[in-house]
């Protein structure tokens, strides 16, 4: 198993390597210049010259991608452009908020989609499935920002009774109950979409599940009924749910840039189209190698947690 | 309703007791880093706007051609040329230490310095010692211009006589930074200073607290400001995205908006926000227009580029898109501009008049023409539309196209265009636009070259008396309203919204601050 | 010798096809596709007037003349619909098909030729599906620039892999069946069993994937458009209409500038969805034991 | 009937052998580790030495997993040997290149085990027997739809049977197929892996039947490869038993199953349940345990872990397949061979059990 | 001796997408205590379904529509299921065709087995895994305490068969029903598993009911047989007499269809044509297209009647001890 991991991580690398080098040369090749973005009419060409020079982008571009791997490879990610802070920095401060929002998102997901989609499996051509299939899909066919728009109108505007963005109240002293409340509406908004999803495929995984023998051996062996589907079913049914659990994050990391737009919800979200419309190259970079790591860890993690839950499947 | 709607915010802050001491502001651009060596980046103005709560200017601008005194107690000149300047006495920073006239020189001498990463070296380009490029010249690390008397007392000295208003108005965004924090610091990464993201040595009429999760900047009042300490006790400057900001304002969670180009609310909300009893609203005119940017190069006919003025329907732009939130613009000088000529020539709308135009000039009208319209701006992202239907109603084929904001700046900064919309602001001395349509300006992407105008521009530099810079200019406006290097097409109004219980006023570029720590909440 | 009887068409698509016009909600998805496609087709003779041009008074309410009322540029909001649908189905029709050809045929050369070929393709699928899309659309954007074509090569320049991965584990599996085997036997050249007995059995999953792919396909050129990054005025998409939803006067008081693109996209991605349903129920081998 | 018999022998004893495996070993790696290092193999078929006489029928049998279908799919080459020859009419198609076994491949046919997976699901009968009649034999689409409408009438499947998809057909009717599309080509030899074996025990006659008919009128030979004794038996002329990757005898039909000489064998026998309850207490060699690993085949011989006759010497010297210098054509591997009255050792004696 | 287990008239239904089905109909056989009952046919003449009925594990779309199922002195067609599960596994216990399939592949051997313990016997933790030992060696494992620890996966078909028995007799019980446990095992396996299943009949005195398709495995272990064939009895008796006088012709045809070793060199006589379909089922004898020797009154459906004391026989023309072609004893 730990070999196994090890050699995951190995073959890890060259993706890594492509994937920075592809991200380098889209980044470079976006139109716009950082620095023409100072506007300002009392800034010369000569002080543009100055930030050239400061920010290294006077070097050729194979030299720059091999100055900013090697700062990579003793753990710098550079400075951002704009902010001048060090791309760690900046990241560190967005990774949580998204995490946040993405956990809470799956987490309310997966609360209501693994019953109803349980429900459904079991009680598959009632009136309920039929009913909870259909709003599954619409639950997928709604664009996020329809539904987080209509949620802020309906909560913070007419009804008034949910902040409409933000992560906490400005002054207050935060606390659990303070964000919790942020957290309400782009966890729905986020959360709709995954449990759309979600019903539909516990549902499909557990009718899988609940034609196989060894549920007719269970009850031959007089299990009771509600042993058989929440004992024997759904452990095998969930197997691959938590594979697809891990999968989910990275997805979610970037699909939550709307939820996160329409929320004022600081994360990389928020952190990447600010960096996409300032060029900031190092930023970006950044999080776009962040993301990188995190598809390739969620891979990884699905993999491992497919071999700790599922006895039939062992790496060597 | 707006108060009860708060709810949230008000529970959560320990109720409405505390909310009437505090302000809360929108803004949609956020602060970066609070410097105001370099401050004028993109997505940055959020900062300008910010840290002017925390760091003061000797003089500042509150309003056309009105100076008030900051830092400094006196500011004055008898030859034009020598500036003497007394600092407050009570004016400390706020770990202690006074404010002196060597904080002044460091951060005079910090700008110029050509290691210096900043936004600002135009703001001292007229004080003697510097070189063509506006910077101290090799080998030297001091300002020879600059003498200092004593802690509180020193003089300026600029190259040549100006008009005094343009050094005021000038050094009105020099905001002065702490010596004795940052003498150490290398010019070349003064920008890498955490200083810079939590600055605890300030001199404004508030602090820095906090700025939580790039959400919200948190400000307290400073108990011991010069000028008297704010009545007010906390200030939030919240960012959002414009939509929001409407809905916010009713419901209370927020108080005021910060307006001036980071925290505008769209003109189509406009009805809807003085429909709301909670607030007051006003609205006052820009030193900003928007235009259309002509490619010289490719359109070298004036009488073409005249003929495209003539064909905008640029009262309808006006009518309907910003009904009044906006208003029409002739010249290079904005309609609140005190050197605007009234009788400037005005292209009204005419398109048989253009079309007739460009017979005479003998256009191509089969030539496919692009019309760049930057995207982030709902307003202008519309006028673009019905601009591109008029030029198309007079037979042109415009093509629309739309770029991010930084796209199109490479794009006109390249030259590689034939028309783009974009905006212009000016400071209010009349060599403001000199940065537009200079044929060596920054910002003359249109490739303007008019020898007479460059010549004029210079005149009027060198002339310190108001009235024959006015006339001087009066000239120059005529001159480039004919060429029609760029259409000037409409100016939006700055549109302030501030709660009702809240006595002060926002409004004129960065003039609210000014007062803003006798500002109160009934 | 015996008279060769002449034979029924296709009984399997026929099996299918009853299959699926059992899946109401998929007939009915199925329908209203048809519908818009042909809203799509027959745009200029359907519309009233110019969405393009500006005819009326600004974001004035529906009225007898303006079914629809006009935007905040005074353009007819029906028009604009009616000629958004081209845009929107163009992005969700054309991306797929462009990445399913490519997804495919990378794929199944992977999955048939193996060896280092598969090895640098999966590699290659690796580093794009490494990708969170959301971000990478958003960068290529900005790198390709906005605009109907640029989008719809953004996007299928992100579909392809999961294509690709798809049809490749499908090969590699029906490389293993015996009727694969039998064809091996009975001496067919490799590309007659790609594509001649291969691909046409993992004709289904693409199908399905193809079809969802075409509704999230839609959905991410609306949310690019939300944005600002999609399709660009003047021209319509029902993406950049619903941006005036951005508005809280729109919101509030103009409901016939964003109700209406808002309940397209829902609709369209729905139906899509339900057809995707429909096939993959359709052609689910445990209810058809092929 | 045994006049049949009589010229069989004879041709087969003068003939040249249609195939000769020699010495035919299929090794699958085993990968492990940070670079996927070959760390053992799986020796699915390790070392078989085989002829094959033209008209004739030879048997393959063995418990699961002992490498009948490798064997069978490496002699048509769906598997590459990894060592050894496969010679088919005297030449070696162990190291021709996939392009040039085309034309070899119609004279060399196989019959899968599974008639649900071995047709396409999604062509029509008519398209599965004629394509490869256009494909190799170069036929024009009404010649192919010509022959194919005859060897549908020899398979005894209706003419209507062309336009429709295999799933429309039961197991048998679909095995029917997939033998008709096999013969079409006039192959000389046809691999036969478990052609009966998902079929229906009424079914499974009538295949066996259509088999030996089909030898008769288009002279075929078959390599026929099943786990049923019966079928086998009733289809074989000689009869080869392996045993985790080898050959362990080799004999005429009657000779192995009246006198086997390899324990293993006779294991096999007494382990066939006959459908006849008068011998259903007859005593018998009970194996006991599983095959092991063909990954890590046990020493010397490959059966002694199992066999209740071993000793030392099984357990060190490999015994190899031979006649032991008689004139029969009984081939054995086996140092203790059984003499013509079979031990005996019933449960009682031996450990039947893991 | 006693009746077990008597089935009269069972019907089963299946409702499917293509309407309802019936797979079983009319069944009727009863099973003595200690006595070991064969059920044979072909795949699909419903001899899964018919010992699936016996427990009600018919799955949703499955219910008995006609007929009574007695165990003992209870109505399995209508106790309640709170009753019925009682039973499962305790007093009758089940084992499949497919031992790869029929045990849950994410718990330990340990876990399914002592689970079954718990249920029905009072038995603590501790006292149940030394029952699951026991019983673990009882069907010949020598390192059960090892066994229960291991995952289904690691196990060999044999091995797996051998839990799945060990599971089943884990309470004793009075009938154990294997539905074709050997079919998908290689011969010697199958050798291994059939000595255990007649230990066990000697050891516990259990009734079995045992069904396969394979006459040989029938011959090897069945003290009365019951050939189905579409859904119904077609005939019915005790081992010798219906191998030594096969009276159905389908029957008949099935022993003379099937290749053994014991057999010279005949010619396989095979039974044309194939079972029709649940959907199309004649209405009068399900056999007649396939039979040699169907007449006239075969378009009606022959009721089972008993030729002889202990054999009864579906149809019509029967072969009689006369005129019938015995295969070689
Ligand atoms: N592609 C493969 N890769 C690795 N091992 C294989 C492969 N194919 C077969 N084997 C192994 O080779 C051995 C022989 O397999 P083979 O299929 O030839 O057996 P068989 O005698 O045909 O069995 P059965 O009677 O079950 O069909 C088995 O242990 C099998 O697991
Ligand atoms: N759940 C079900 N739904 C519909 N039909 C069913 C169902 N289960 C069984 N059947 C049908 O009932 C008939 C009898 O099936 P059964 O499983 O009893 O056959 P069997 O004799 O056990 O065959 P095999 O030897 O293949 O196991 C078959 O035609 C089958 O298609
Ligand atoms: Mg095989
Ligand atoms: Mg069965």
């Amino acid at each position: 198993m730990f070999n196994y991991i090890i050699r995951r991580l190995l073959i890890a690398l060259p993706v890594l390597l492509g994937v920075t080098f592809l991200n380098f040369v889209l980044i470079n090749l976006a139109p716009g210049d950082p620095v023409d973005m100072y506007v300002n009419p009392d800034v010369t060409e000569e002080d543009k010259q100055i930030r050239r020079e400061a920010l290294g982008l006077n070097d050729p571009f194979m030299i720059r991608y091999f100055k900013w791997l090697a700062n990579l490879l003793q753990g710098d990610l550079g400075h951002s452009f704009s902010s001048f802070q060090p791309v760690t920095a900046m990241i560190a401060e967005r990774i949580g908020p998204t995490l946040l929002l993405v956990g809470a998102s799956i987490l309310f997901g997966y609360l209501i989609a693994i019953p109803i989609g349980i429900y459904c499996a079991v009680k598959s051509g009632s009136k309920f499935d039929y009913l909870m299939s259909t709003g599954s899909l619409l639950g997928v066919s709604i664009p996020n920002f329809f539904l987080g728009l209509g949620l802020i109108y309906i909560f913070g505007v007419l009804l008034g009774i949910l902040p409409t963005g933000g992560m906490n109240s400005m002054g207050g002293s935060g606390g659990f109950w303070d964000t919790l409340t942020h957290l309400i509406l782009p966890t729905i908004t986020l959360g709709t979409s995954i449990s759309g999803g979600m019903i539909r495929y516990v549902r499909s995984s557990v009718i899988e599940v609940l034609g196989q023998e060894y549920l007719r051996t269970a009850r031959a062996k007089g299990m009771k009924e509600f042993i058989v589907i929440n004992k024997h079913a759904l452990k095998n049914a969930l197997i691959p749910l938590i594979t697809i659990a891990g999968l989910d994050i990275p997805i979610l990391i970037g699909g939550a840039v709307i939820t996160e737009t329409i929320f004022q919800w600081n994360g990389m979200g928020q952190l990447t189209i600010q960096a996409i419309f300032s060029r900031d190259f190092p930023l970006l970079m950044g999080v776009n190698m962040l993301a990188a790591l995190s598809v390739l860890a969620a891979n990884l993690w699905s993999d491992v947690m497919y071999a700790v839950v599922d006895p039939r499947i062992k790496y060597s | 309703q707006g108060e009860g709607a708060g709810t949230a915010v008000g529970a959560a802050s320990g109720g409405n007791a505390s909310q009437a001491n505090q302000l809360t502001i929108g803004i949609t651009n956020p602060p970066l880093m609070f410097n105001p060596i370099d401050s004028d980046g993109s997505g940055s103005s959020g900062a300008v706007f910010t840290y002017r709560y925390f760091f003061d200017s000797l003089i500042k601008t509150t309003g056309p051609l009105q100076f008030e005194l900051q830092l400094a107690e006196s500011f004055e000149t008898e030859d034009n040329q020598t500036f003497k300047i007394a600092l407050h006495p009570d004016a400390n920073w706020t770990d202690g230490t006074p404010i002196t006239a060597e904080d002044v020189e460091f951060t005079i001498n910090l700008i110029a310095n050509p290691k210096t990463i900043t936004t600002q070296r135009s703001a001292i380009f007229s004080l003697d010692g510097l070189n063509e490029k506006g910077m101290l010249p090799e080998g030297k690390d001091k300002l020879e211009s600059i003498k200092v008397i004593d802690d509180k007392h020193l003089e300026l000295r600029t190259k040549t006589p100006v008009d005094p208003n343009l050094v005021y108005e000038r050094f009105s965004d020099v905001l002065i930074v702490p010596k004795h924090i940052l003498s150490e610091v290398n010019p070349a990464e003064l920008n890498q200073n955490p200083f810079w993201r939590s600055p605890n040595v300030t001199s404004g009429p508030y602090t820095f607290v906090k700025y939580e999760n790039k959400s919200y900047v948190e400000l307290a009042a400073n108990p011991d400001y010069y000028r008297g300490a704010p009545k007010i006790k906390k200030v939030f400057i919240k960012i959002m995205p414009a939509a929001n900001m409407v809905a916010q304002l009713e419901s209370g969670e927020l108080d005021m908006n910060a307006a001036q180009g980071v925290g505008n609310i769209p003109a189509t909300e406009w009805s809807t926000v003085k429909s709301i009893e909670s607030l007051k609203t006003l609205e006052e005119q820009t030193r900003r227009y928007n235009s259309i940017e002509i490619n010289t190069e490719r359109f070298p006919d004036k009488k073409v580029r005249q003929a495209l003025a003539y064909a905008i329907d640029r009262q309808m732009i006006v009518d309907q898109l910003m009904p009044g939130t906006g208003e029409l613009q002739d010249g290079p000088y904005s309609n609140s501009h005190p050197y605007h000529d009234e009788n400037i020539l005005k292209y009204s709308y005419d398109p048989e008049l253009a079309k007739q135009m460009l017979a005479e000039a003998g256009f191509d009208m089969n030539a496919p023409i692009e019309l760049i319209v930057p995207t982030g701006d709902r307003t202008r992202e519309m006028a673009g539309n019905i601009i591109q239907q008029n030029f198309q109603a007079i037979g042109l084929k415009v093509n629309q196209v739309n770029f991010d904001f930084p796209t199109t700046v490479s794009k006109l900064v390249s030259g590689d265009f034939d028309l783009a919309l974009s905006s212009f602001g000016s400071i209010i001395d009349p060599d403001g636009p000199a940065t537009v349509y200079r044929s060596t300006a920054a910002l003359n992407d249109m490739r303007y070259n008019n020898p007479e105008v460059d010549a004029l521009f210079d005149a009027g530099m060198a002339e310190t008396d108001p009235v024959k810079r006015g006339e001087i200019y009066d000239k120059l406006q005529n001159l480039i309203q004919e060429d029609v290097p760029l259409i000037t097409v409409y100016s939006e109004f700055n549109l302030m919204a501030i709660g009702e219980d809240i006595n002060g006023k926002g409004g004129v570029v960065d003039g609210m601050h000014y007062d803003v720590n006798t500002w109160e909440r009934r | 010798m015996a008279q060769v009887p002449s034979y029924e068409v296709d009984s399997y698509w026929r099996m299918i096809r009853q299959r699926f016009m059992q899946h109401k909600l998929a007939v009915a998805g199925l329908i209203i596709m048809g519908l818009l496609i042909l809203v799509g087709i027959f745009a200029p003779l359907i519309a009233p007037y110019d969405p393009n041009a500006i005819i009326g008074a600004f974001s004035a309410p529906p009225s007898g003349a303006h079914w629809l009322g006009t935007d905040q540029v005074g353009r007819d909001v029906l028009s604009r619909l009616i000629y958004a649908t081209r845009v929107s189905l163009a992005v969700g029709v054309i991306t797929v098909i462009l990445y399913v050809l490519i997804g495919t045929v990378v794929g199944a050369i992977a999955g048939y030729v193996g060896g280092w070929v598969d090895m640098l393709i999966n590699r290659i699928i690796d580093v794009f599906m490494s990708f969170p899309s959301m971000m990478v659309i958003l960068v290529l954007v900005t790198v390709l620039g906005t605009g109907l074509s640029n989008i719809i090569i953004v996007l299928a320049l992100l579909g392809w892999p999961a294509v690709a991965r798809l049809v490749r584990g499908s090969v590699l599996s029906l490389r293993q069946t015996e009727f694969v085997r039998a064809g091996i036997a009975l001496g067919f050249s490799s590309p007659r069993l790609i594509f001649g007995h291969i691909l046409p059995n993992a004709m289904g999953p693409i199908l399905v994937n193809a079809t969802f792919g075409a509704a999230a396909a839609i959905l991410s050129e609306s949310s690019l458009s939300f944005l600002g990054m999609g399709v660009q005025p003047p021209a319509a998409s029902w993406g950049n209409m619903l941006n005036a939803a951005q508005s809280i006067t729109a919101l509030t008081t103009q409901p016939w500038l964003w109700i209406p693109p808002g309940l397209v996209i829902i609709l369209s991605v729905l139906s899509i969805n339900f057809i995707g349903d429909g096939i993959r129920d359709a052609m689910d081998s445990r209810r058809t034991g092929v | 009937m045994s006049t049949l018999q009589m010229n069989k022998k004879e041709i087969i004893t003068a003939a040249t052998p249609l195939l000769q495996l020699e010495s035919v070993h299929k090794y699958y790696s085993i990968k492990k580790g940070l670079f996927s290092k070959t760390i053992g193999h799986i020796k699915a078929v390790d070392g078989v030495d085989l002829t094959v006489f033209p008209g004739e029928t030879v048997g393959l049998v063995g418990e699961s997993g002992c490498g009948k279908s490798t064997l069978g799919r490496s002699i048509v080459k769906l598997e590459e040997v990894s060592t050894g020859k496969v010679l088919f009419e005297g030449k070696d198609l162990a190291p021709l290149p996939l392009g040039q076994m085309r034309g070899i491949r119609r004279d060399l046919q196989m019959i899968f085990q599974d008639p649900y997976s071995s047709l396409n699901p999604r062509k029509r009968v008519v398209d599965l027997m004629t394509e490869p009649l256009k494909v190799l034999r170069g036929m024009t689409d009404g010649e192919a739809l010509q022959q194919a409408s005859w060897l549908m009438e020899i398979v005894g499947l209706p003419l209507s049977s062309l336009g429709k998809y295999p799933h429309e057909f039961s197991g048998g009717q679909r095995q029917r197929i997939g033998i008709a599309r096999a013969v079409a080509l006039k192959p000389k030899l046809i691999v036969c892996d478990e052609p009966v074996s998902a079929l229906d025990v009424s079914i499974q006659a009538q295949i066996l039947n259509l088999l030996k008919d089909l030898q008769q009128e288009f002279n075929l030979t078959y390599l026929f490869i099943g786990h049923g004794l019966g079928s086998v038996k009733y289809m074989s002329d000689r009869i080869a038993v392996m045993y985790l990757g080898k050959i362990v005898e080799f004999a005429s039909a009657k000779a192995l199953f009246q006198h086997p000489k390899h324990p293993y064998t006779k294991a096999l026998l007494d382990a066939y349940p006959v459908p006849n309850p008068h011998l259903r207490n007859k005593e018998r060699i009970l194996l006991q345990g599983d095959v092991p690993s063909p990954a890590a085949p046990p020493t010397g011989c490959r059966f002694h872990t199992r066999c209740p006759l071993a000793n030392h010497k099984c357990k060190e010297e490999e015994p190899v397949l031979t006649n032991n210098g008689s004139e029969q054509n009984h081939h054995y591997a086996c140092h203790y061979p059984l003499i013509s009255n079979p031990i005996v050792r019933t449960r009682e004696e031996g450990a039947l059990y893991v | 001796m006693n009746d077990l287990l008597t089935v009269r008239e069972l019907k089963t239904n299946f409702r499917t997408e293509t309407g309802e089905v019936t797979s079983v109909d009319d069944v009727s056989f009863s099973l003595q205590e200690g006595e070991t009952l064969c059920i044979v046919g072909e795949s699909g003449c419903g001899k899964s379904v018919t010992s699936l009925s016996i427990l009600r594990l018919l799955g949703r779309s499955g219910y008995i529509s006609h007929g009574s199922i007695r165990f003992q002195d209870k109505e399995l067609a209508e106790l309640p299921e709170h009753e019925l599960i009682k039973l499962r596994g305790k007093d009758i216990a089940m084992i499949f065709q497919d031992p790869m399939s029929s045990l849950n592949p994410v718990f330990t051997i340990g876990n399914q087995l002592i689970e079954v313990i718990r249920m029905h016997l009072d038995l603590n933790a501790k006292q149940a895994k030394e029952h699951a030992i026991t019983l673990l060696k009882q069907v010949g494992f020598s390192r059960a305490e090892q066994i229960l620890g291991q995952y289904p996966h690691t196990l060999s078909g044999g091995m797996k068969q051998r839990v799945m028995i060990a599971m089943a007799l884990a309470c004793k019980p009075k009938l154990l029903i294997a539905d074709e446990p050997t079919t998908a095992l290689d011969v010697t396996i199958q050798a291994q598993i059939l000595q255990l299943i007649k230990d066990i009949r000697s050891e516990y005195g259990t009734s079995i009911m045992l069904i396969t398709h394979d006459l040989g495995v029938v011959a090897e272990m069945a003290d009365r047989i019951i050939v189905m064939y579409a859904g119904q009895v077609v005939e019915e008796g005790e081992v010798f007499e219906l191998f030594d006088h096969p009276a159905h012709p389908y029957t008949n045809g099935l022993m003379e269809s099937i290749p053994h070793i014991e057999m010279d060199d005949v010619k396989l006589r095979s039974i044309q044509g194939s079972v029709p379909s649940l959907q199309e089922m004649p209405s009068g004898c399900r056999f007649m297209k396939r039979c040699t020797r169907a007449g006239e009154r075969c378009h009606s459906l022959p009721p089972l009647t008993e030729i002889k004391a202990g054999h009864k026989v579906r149809c019509w023309y029967p072969i009689m001890p006369d005129n019938l072609s015995k295969i070689e004893g």
